[in-house]
């Protein structure tokens, strides 16, 4: 890109599956669109699931050819491992705003990905796409299905070594690449920024860290997806196969005392569904998952929590009140059965904690003249519900996805129609 | 095990038998599809092709009253079988090896229950 | 089959119930405590019966003296329902249930009745010590060897002996006072707790003799209390027990002992007692009302009317009872003499109404709770087997 | 006959080869006549895959292209397109659904699964041994749209389509738009009126040139397909002459000619909680103009009397139209609970929400019910909606909105009422996402919370003008509690609209909860199998207002990047007439529902032709054909017959 102004009809800032999708609307209808992904890939956090609820397809099958439709549209530039940032509403109604390219110190066209470089560099990091579960090198590809699927080399921990240099058959490495900065004017934009994982070290009594047979969702997530770390469920401490799985539901959701007094939306389907899932991958493991009130709210929701019922998971009423790790790396749950209105204790040896969504605080940061409103939660405010319920409080700005609040993914789709479709009648309005 | 071939429909009925997949519906695996536009555009000469390469029953997954291009799909449907079981008759075969239901889109039970039934049938007639 | 009554709600915030309607019944509270137990599940449950007005099961239930209000369940309420405060509401509501006067409940949710009353029982004190003024006019003659004032020589004719009798039947009078309330709420305790238990069993004679030795246990070392986290806690709460069950046993029992002319040497028991029981009780004070200022913690979070009643009146005997001590050591004999009776004034009242109406009487409810308890919890397992 | 075609073998993460012995299938088919390359692929559809697939079509010269993998409902597209980007022709693409059709349905016998994986992947081959590099016909297409329903999601829609320069047709069945958003008052969570909202909606309807806006009318019949239906409208009358507003006294003869209709009959804008005449106006609801209500005038006349405006003869008229594309926003209906469900036409206080909404918007300073003044509430959820355990009924999905819609109700009484007490008795509260402010407000506020499972639910009673309503609370233990109201209020869920002609004219399937079905939920979310036909808001499912605005607007965005451009490509899926066999005989024509097939001379007899532009392919001229002279594309009797072959080997 070269540093002169570039114009586009929208620019989408966030390229998961709500930024993908209002890119994709609005290119189908004639508008050129660049789409700004702060990741090396685009992909969000769609492209990390296992199957998805409550059609049980695999999170890959929707999402790739997505990505792969939005990265060849005519009409879409995807910038991935970029900022869109100082964003300034102009008096005719059009925007400007600087995109940054962070270097990735690869050269993306003449990368084949065929990660020869992440054979030779002596660096291990973890792997934050896997949620730490194992680790990485310091030139890696950020995972098998991402896209681009290219190379890049993690300066803060590389050594420098040169050795991927040495490695890479196309000479793609390049480590005189340098921060790009270019002025981007644009007649509207989409904020779809998405959501932060809510990280649950802070609540002490489940004691994620400490009892290493405690993992988040996410984590368990990748244990299930086809391109699994293990290939297999296992616990961490021991790489046993867990035969009796305990799911902790309402992690930093629905919790005043941890500043987010609503609920995510989505933690009860993905453990029902990641209980179906562990019913087919361990046939053997009794899965039991801990409850205050089961939202299965969307279109098949209901059946699929009775399918998961069907299929064998417990459901008990009770919020657990602690974790404690017993010598073999087995874990006891202490906890109200409301519906006995008895405290029991029950043993598990691997214990999930269904963490919720909380707000990503990228999207107030990104505006210059205009404050983006956000609301009580921090999510970006919606401020015409009823009637355009993707407007902000920026005329001209327009949010999609899980920006706004917690969302499923055919929530995210519909809301990033909205944005498309708003967006749309703004630019036809100003011309 | 006998096997059937199925000619399902692209919009009604096979999105019904891979809603059976779907919800892990199971049926027998010698069942086979292949999927048309159309259950009224059957020709009875490729069922009758289809028992002379061995297959022991047709079923026809018709789309019923869903169908997107008629409301007189049945009955045209219902005319294939009709033609075709004279064939049969003349060739002394058993009429029931051809059947025929309609399978709405979301019928994946209504399909699984079908051809199971099905099955069963032809395997005691065996 | 139990009907809801949503106005007991309303009552329960009289007692200092705060927020409970926020509650969704995750039974976070319950799993968290530690020291809710099987057969006695707190707090969620006692909470969910406010909420529903279920006043029988209320009153039938132990679990609010089970509570020591460490807060645990509080802190991490999700709902911030503020379950421990409900406890606290209902250990004050229980109190007034089990009181069969009304009084109680007069004193709890009245501020005329609470304050009315202490000032009532204080003039009446002050009266009757009005009635010998002026108190002997010579200090000369009411110094002792020691340089101390004669306490005992108020009255002009009447004997140190005389006076120390007359003053150890008027509290002789008053313990029987508190000791014949106390006993028959004590006793309307059992009846709703014991005879009409939720468990439907009946208790044999044998097991109340078995489990005696709980009661004297649980009286003296409070190790229920030491389950909650923070240990400095409970030996806080001890001293001040502690100390306040000496003075109050020496004052009523041991007068003549205690109230002597002579002032004996420091190391001798008699002030040892005394200043073990005002250090005890004053360090209690002084943390407490710092912590309920601040509102540090959980349980100091809420503070009911009645709780700074309870603070303030100790900490003025103490105050008063430090300044006779002064005084009289120094030979100040008028000043001895007056705050003898401002310190009379105030203790009199205090006890009267906080040991059989109001926050005191948990001296002795906590630890028959636990007796109750486990008699009923015993006698339930018996029948089972 | 192609040599040379490309085969590929999906194992889909895991889903395939968990079951599928994906190996044995490439080793199986490598050797088929005409198979130039076998691979096994982790995604077939990942991005990586598609360039590989790319690649080799063009560095191995490939000629056909098979992808063994999921169904071709989810990806036929997907890889048309890397063919076509590969320079291949898309048609020479063929996809087998070893996923759906094999591995999953027969993940209980995986050996079985695999054979039948080899013979559906030999047969897919043979089909692209056969198949033909075709055109898609393009067509023009009509860049207007036809909305159906004009309540909030039909008015967004509309609204948008409009915006973007399409022409479009906006029709609602009732004679006032506004649809059931019309009918609430103060909406979670901003506060707003539905009324407010609805007249808003309405005045930008009504400005906007590219907007026609048909009330009391509804489509009868539909021809054609995507970018040139033909929609045929009947448009009934208001029964008032349409200058009629303008003169000036008009209103007040208007109330005195509303005053002499005899006939009073319920008012389904408040649930039957109030009457109306046969000649009625509704305060405050668009357009502001009074109707004749066809089926309940008695034509006496009285009305016209007093106000010759008013003509009650005037018939409905029909209109024809050609549009590009259909967008279905009917909406829903409120659940009728059945005589007794709960004590419902049984017991006079017990109503359902919908009604209580009216019942919140008439009522003056004091909420009365059948002359009782209302203090206690009993609110029971899931009244028509998760019909499992005791409960009887059809419906096994969750409404979705009942639950905060319910509590917002309770929580608008309180604040508008004194001294109201709401007990809920409910099936565990899902008030989802931000939602769950309104719970925790309601609960703050006083609310009692019950719960009881599908085992045992509310139990409503009545004797000597006592209602009591009691339940097994699992909150409390499975104590059963009880409390004594002066109303009960049902929270019903939504059901489809009672009226399902747009259905059968549209041909849009339902699904298992009845609903319109989306292709969908995530890659086809508002489209119908029907090419060109959309779904927005409630009659796809039960959503709140934000949420219908949200498909509303993907709906409408869809639609117009489908007709704006003025072309539609379709797919070349057509009947194809052998000259030399043909025999003219007519039959195909009788057959055909789209009469695509004319007359034709041909070497001097006269044969059937097909007109292309209106064939869909479906093929139903084909068995009739005593000469069999007709082939469809794409399944020739050559294709179907080698696929046969390879099925039954």
């Amino acid at each position: 890109m070269t540093p002169d102004e570039v114009k586009y009809d929208v620019v989408v800032v966030g390229g998961g599956i709500a930024g993908q999708e209002a890119a994709l609307n609005l290119a189908n209808s004639d508008q050129q669109v660049l789409l700004v992904e702060k990741d090396l890939s685009i992909g969000g956090h769609m492209i990390h699931l296992s199957k998805v609820f409550p059609t049980l397809d695999c999170g890959a099958c929707i999402t790739t050819p997505k990505m792969s439709e939005t990265v060849r549209h005519p009409n879409i530039r995807v910038s991935t491992f970029s900022e869109f940032t100082e964003i300034e509403r102009l008096s005719d109604g059009t925007f400007t705003g600087l995109l940054t390219r962070h270097p990735k110190y690869v050269i993306e066209k003449d990368c084949t990905g065929c990660q020869d470089c992440e054979d030779a560099c002596p660096v291990v990091v973890k792997d934050q796409y896997q949620y730490g579960l194992v680790g990485r090198k310091a030139a890696y590809v950020p995972f098998s299905i991402s896209n681009p699927r290219v190379a890049a080399i993690d300066i803060e921990n590389c050594i420098l070594c040169g050795a991927c240099e040495r490695a890479c058959p196309a000479d793609a490495i390049d480590f005189t690449q340098k921060i790009e900065k270019t002025k981007v004017s644009a007649g509207t934009v989409i904020i779809a920024t998405g959501f932060n994982l809510f990280d649950p070290d802070v609540i002490e009594k489940y004691g994620l860290g400490k009892h290493r047979n405690v993992i988040t969702s996410m984590q368990m997530e990748r244990q299930l997806v086809p391109t699994r770390p293990y290939n297999n469920v296992l616990r961490p401490k021991d790489g046993k196969m867990p035969d009796n799985i305990a799911y902790v539901l309402c992690v930093g959701s629905r919790d005043q005392t941890l500043g987010n007094p609503i609920c995510s939306q989505v933690c009860c389907m993905y453990s029902a569904k990641q209980g179906q899932l562990l019913m087919g991958a361990l046939p053997m493991a009794d899965v039991t998952i801990y409850y205050l009130h089961i939202r299965a709210f969307g279109k098949g929701f209901e059946e699929f929590y009775q399918q998961s019922i069907g299929m064998g998971v417990e459901y008990v009423k009770g919020k657990v009140g602690t974790i404690d790790e017993k010598e073999n790396g087995d874990l006891v749950l202490r906890y109200e059965d409301i519906r006995e209105g008895s405290i029991k204790e029950a043993t598990h040896d691997l214990v999930v904690l269904s963490v919720g969504m909380l707000a990503n605080p990228e999207a107030g940061t990104l505006f210059m003249n205009n404050a983006l409103e956000l609301d009580e939660f921090g999510y970006i405010r919606q401020v015409d519900m009823l009637r355009n319920p993707a407007s902000t409080n920026i005329e001209g700005v327009f949010v999609a996805g899980t920006a706004s609040g917690p969302m499923d993914i055919p929530d995210s789709i519909a809301s990033s129609g909205a944005a498309a479709a708003e967006a749309l009648s703004y630019l036809k309005r100003k011309s | 095990m006998s096997s059937i071939l199925v000619f399902s429909t692209e919009k009604i009925s096979d999105p019904a038998i891979d809603l059976a997949g779907l919800l892990k519906q199971h049926y027998p695996p010698t069942v086979y599809t292949i999927s048309v536009p159309c259950s009224s555009g059957i020709k009875p000469a490729w069922i009758m092709h289809a028992f002379e390469k061995g297959f022991d029953g047709v079923f026809i997954a018709a789309d019923g009253t869903d169908c997107p291009f008629s409301e007189t799909c049945t009955e045209k449907t219902a005319e294939i079988v009709a033609r075709t079981h004279e064939i049969m008759e003349e060739k002394g075969m058993d009429k029931a090896r051809l059947r025929m239901a309609a399978i709405c889109s979301v019928c994946s039970q209504a399909f699984v229950k079908q051809v199971s039934g099905f099955s069963e049938y032809l395997e005691g007639s065996d | 089959m139990v009907k809801i009554r949503p106005e007991f709600a309303d009552e329960i915030k009289k007692f200092g119930g705060v927020d409970f309607n926020a509650c969704y019944n995750c039974g976070n509270c319950t799993a968290v405590c530690p020291l809710s137990v099987t057969d006695n599940t707190f707090p969620r449950r006692l909470l969910r019966y406010t909420v529903l007005g279920m006043e029988e099961d209320i009153q039938a239930s132990t679990d609010p003296w089970l509570c020591y209000y460490c807060g645990d369940c509080s802190s991490t309420c999700p709902r911030q329902a503020n379950p421990g405060e409900i406890m606290m509401a209902l250990r004050r509501y229980l109190t007034a249930s089990y009181d069969w006067t009304g009084l109680s409940r007069k004193f709890y949710t009245s501020k005329k009745w609470g304050i009315g009353s202490l000032v009532l029982i204080g003039i009446v004190v002050i009266l009757l010590f009005a009635f010998f003024l002026p108190f002997t006019a010579d200090p000369a003659g009411l110094i002792n060897e020691d340089g101390g004032v004669k306490i005992n020589h108020f009255v002009k004719g009447m004997d140190g002996e005389t006076f120390v009798k007359t003053i150890e039947i008027g509290d002789l009078v008053m313990a029987a006072i508190i000791t014949f309330f106390l006993v028959s709420n004590i006793f309307n305790m059992y009846l709703k707790i014991v005879i009409r238990n939720a468990k439907k069993v009946k208790v044999p004679f044998s097991l109340y003799v078995k489990e005696a030795w709980n009661l004297f246990y649980h009286f003296g070392t409070q190790m229920r209390f030491s389950k909650c986290e923070g240990k400095s806690y409970w030996l806080l709460h001890w001293l001040l027990m502690s100390g306040y069950t000496l003075m109050f046993t020496v004052i009523v029992v041991f007068l003549p002992w205690f109230q002597t002319e002579k002032i004996h040497p420091i190391y001798h028991p008699q002030r040892f007692i005394g200043y073990y029981a005002t250090f005890g009780i004053l360090l209690a004070i002084i943390v407490w009302s710092v912590n309920r200022l601040r509102k540090s913690g959980e349980i100091h979070k809420y503070s009911h009317k009645t709780d700074w009643v309870f603070l303030i009146m100790l900490f003025l005997t103490t105050l008063t009872g430090i300044m006779l001590h002064i005084f009289r050591i120094t030979g100040m004999v008028h000043f001895t003499y007056y705050t003898y009776v401002i310190h009379l004034a105030i203790l009199v009242p205090m006890l009267l109404v906080e040991v059989p109406f109001s926050k005191w009487s948990h001296l002795a409810y906590r630890p028959l709770a636990i007796y109750f308890t486990n008699l009923v919890n015993k006698a339930a397992a018996l029948k089972k087997k | 006959m192609k040599k040379r075609i490309g085969v590929y073998i999906c194992e889909c993460g895991s889903n395939i080869s968990d079951y599928v012995d994906v190996e044995k299938v490439r080793d199986a088919v490598k050797d088929e006549e005409g198979v130039a390359l076998a691979k096994i692929t982790m995604f077939a559809c990942a991005d990586s895959t598609q360039q590989e697939i790319v690649n080799d079509i063009k560095e191995e010269k490939l000629d056909g292209m098979v992808v063994a993998s999921c169904s071709p409902k989810l990806h036929l597209f997907t890889f048309r397109n890397v063919a076509e980007r590969a320079g291949m022709n898309k048609y020479n693409y063929v996809q087998s659904n070893i996923r759906e059709q094999v591995s999953w349905a027969h993940s209980d016998k995986p050996a079985e699964a695999t054979e039948k994986a080899i013979r559906s992947v030999k047969a897919a081959i043979a089909r692209a041994m056969l198949s033909e590099a075709l055109v898609s016909p393009v067509i023009s297409s009509e860049n207007v749209a036809l909305v159906v329903g004009a309540g909030i999601a039909g008015m967004r829609t509309a609204l948008d389509m409009a915006n973007t320069g399409t022409k479009v047709y906006l029709i609602d069945s009732d004679h006032f738009v506004g649809g059931r958003t019309a009918q609430w008052g103060e909406i979670f969570p901003t506060g707003e009126t539905g009324r407010e909202v609805i007249t808003g909606f309405y005045d930008e309807v009504i400005k906007n040139e590219n907007i026609i806006l048909h009330t009391g009318c509804k489509a009868v019949s539909k021809a054609g397909s995507v970018g040139n239906f033909d929609i045929k409208l009947k448009i009934g009358s208001r029964g008032i002459k349409m200058d009629a507003a303008a003169s000036g006294d008009f209103d007040e003869r208007l109330e005195k000619a509303i005053a002499a209709c005899p006939v009073s009959v319920a008012d389904d804008f408040d649930f039957g909680l109030t009457n109306r005449k046969a000649l009625y106006r509704s305060d405050g609801r668009m357009p502001a103009l009074p109707v004749v209500d066809r089926e309940n005038c008695t034509k006496c006349g009285e009305c016209v009397k007093i106000c010759p405006e008013i003509d009650i003869q005037i018939e409905e008229t029909y209109e024809e139209i050609k549009v590009g594309s259909v967008i279905v926003a009917t909406g829903f209906d409120p659940y009728e609970p059945s005589e007794g469900e709960f004590g419902y036409g049984e017991i006079n206080n017990v109503i359902t929400l919908q009604q209580f909404r009216r019942l919140i918007e008439i009522s003056g300073e004091k909420l009365t019910y059948g002359d009782r003044e209302i203090k206690t509430i009993a609110w029971i959820f899931c009244v028509g909606s998760r019909q499992t355990g005791v409960l009887k009924g059809e419906n096994k999905y969750c409404s979705r909105h009942c639950c905060t819609s319910g509590i917002h109700a309770a929580v608008l009484a309180r604040k508008k009422f004194d001294g109201i007490t709401n007990i809920h008795f409910t099936r565990g509260v899902r008030t989802y996402g931000k939602l769950e402010t309104i719970y925790e407000e309601s609960s703050v506020a006083g609310d009692i919370y019950l719960q009881s499972y599908d085992d045992s639910v509310p139990v409503v009673s009545h004797e000597n003008g006592i209602i009591n309503v009691k339940v097994d609370d699992i909150l409390t233990g499975d104590r059963e509690m009880e409390i004594d109201v002066d109303l009960v209020v049902l929270v019903t869920g939504m059901v489809p609209r009672a009226d399902k002609t747009i259905g059968d004219i549209m041909k849009i399937p339902t699904g298992l909860d009845k609903f319109f079905n989306e292709v969908h939920p995530k890659l086809k979310p508002v489209e119908t199998v029907m090419d060109g036909i959309f779904l927005a808001g409630t009659a796809q499912g039960p959503k709140n207002i934000t949420e219908t605005l949200n498909v509303s607007h993907s709906a409408a965005i869809k639609a117009h990047a489908l007709i704006s451009g003025g072309e539609i490509e379709l797919e070349p899926t057509m009947a194809k007439i052998d000259k030399k066999l043909c025999e003219w005989c007519g039959k195909c024509l009788e057959a055909c529902p789209f009469k695509s097939i004319d007359k034709e001379e041909y070497e001097g007899k006269t044969v059937a032709v097909v007109n292309t532009s209106t064939c869909k392919g479906c093929g139903m001229c084909l068995p009739p054909c005593p000469v069999n002279a007709i082939q469809l594309t794409g399944f020739s009797d050559r294709e179907i017959i080698s696929m046969i072959d390879a099925l039954a080997e």
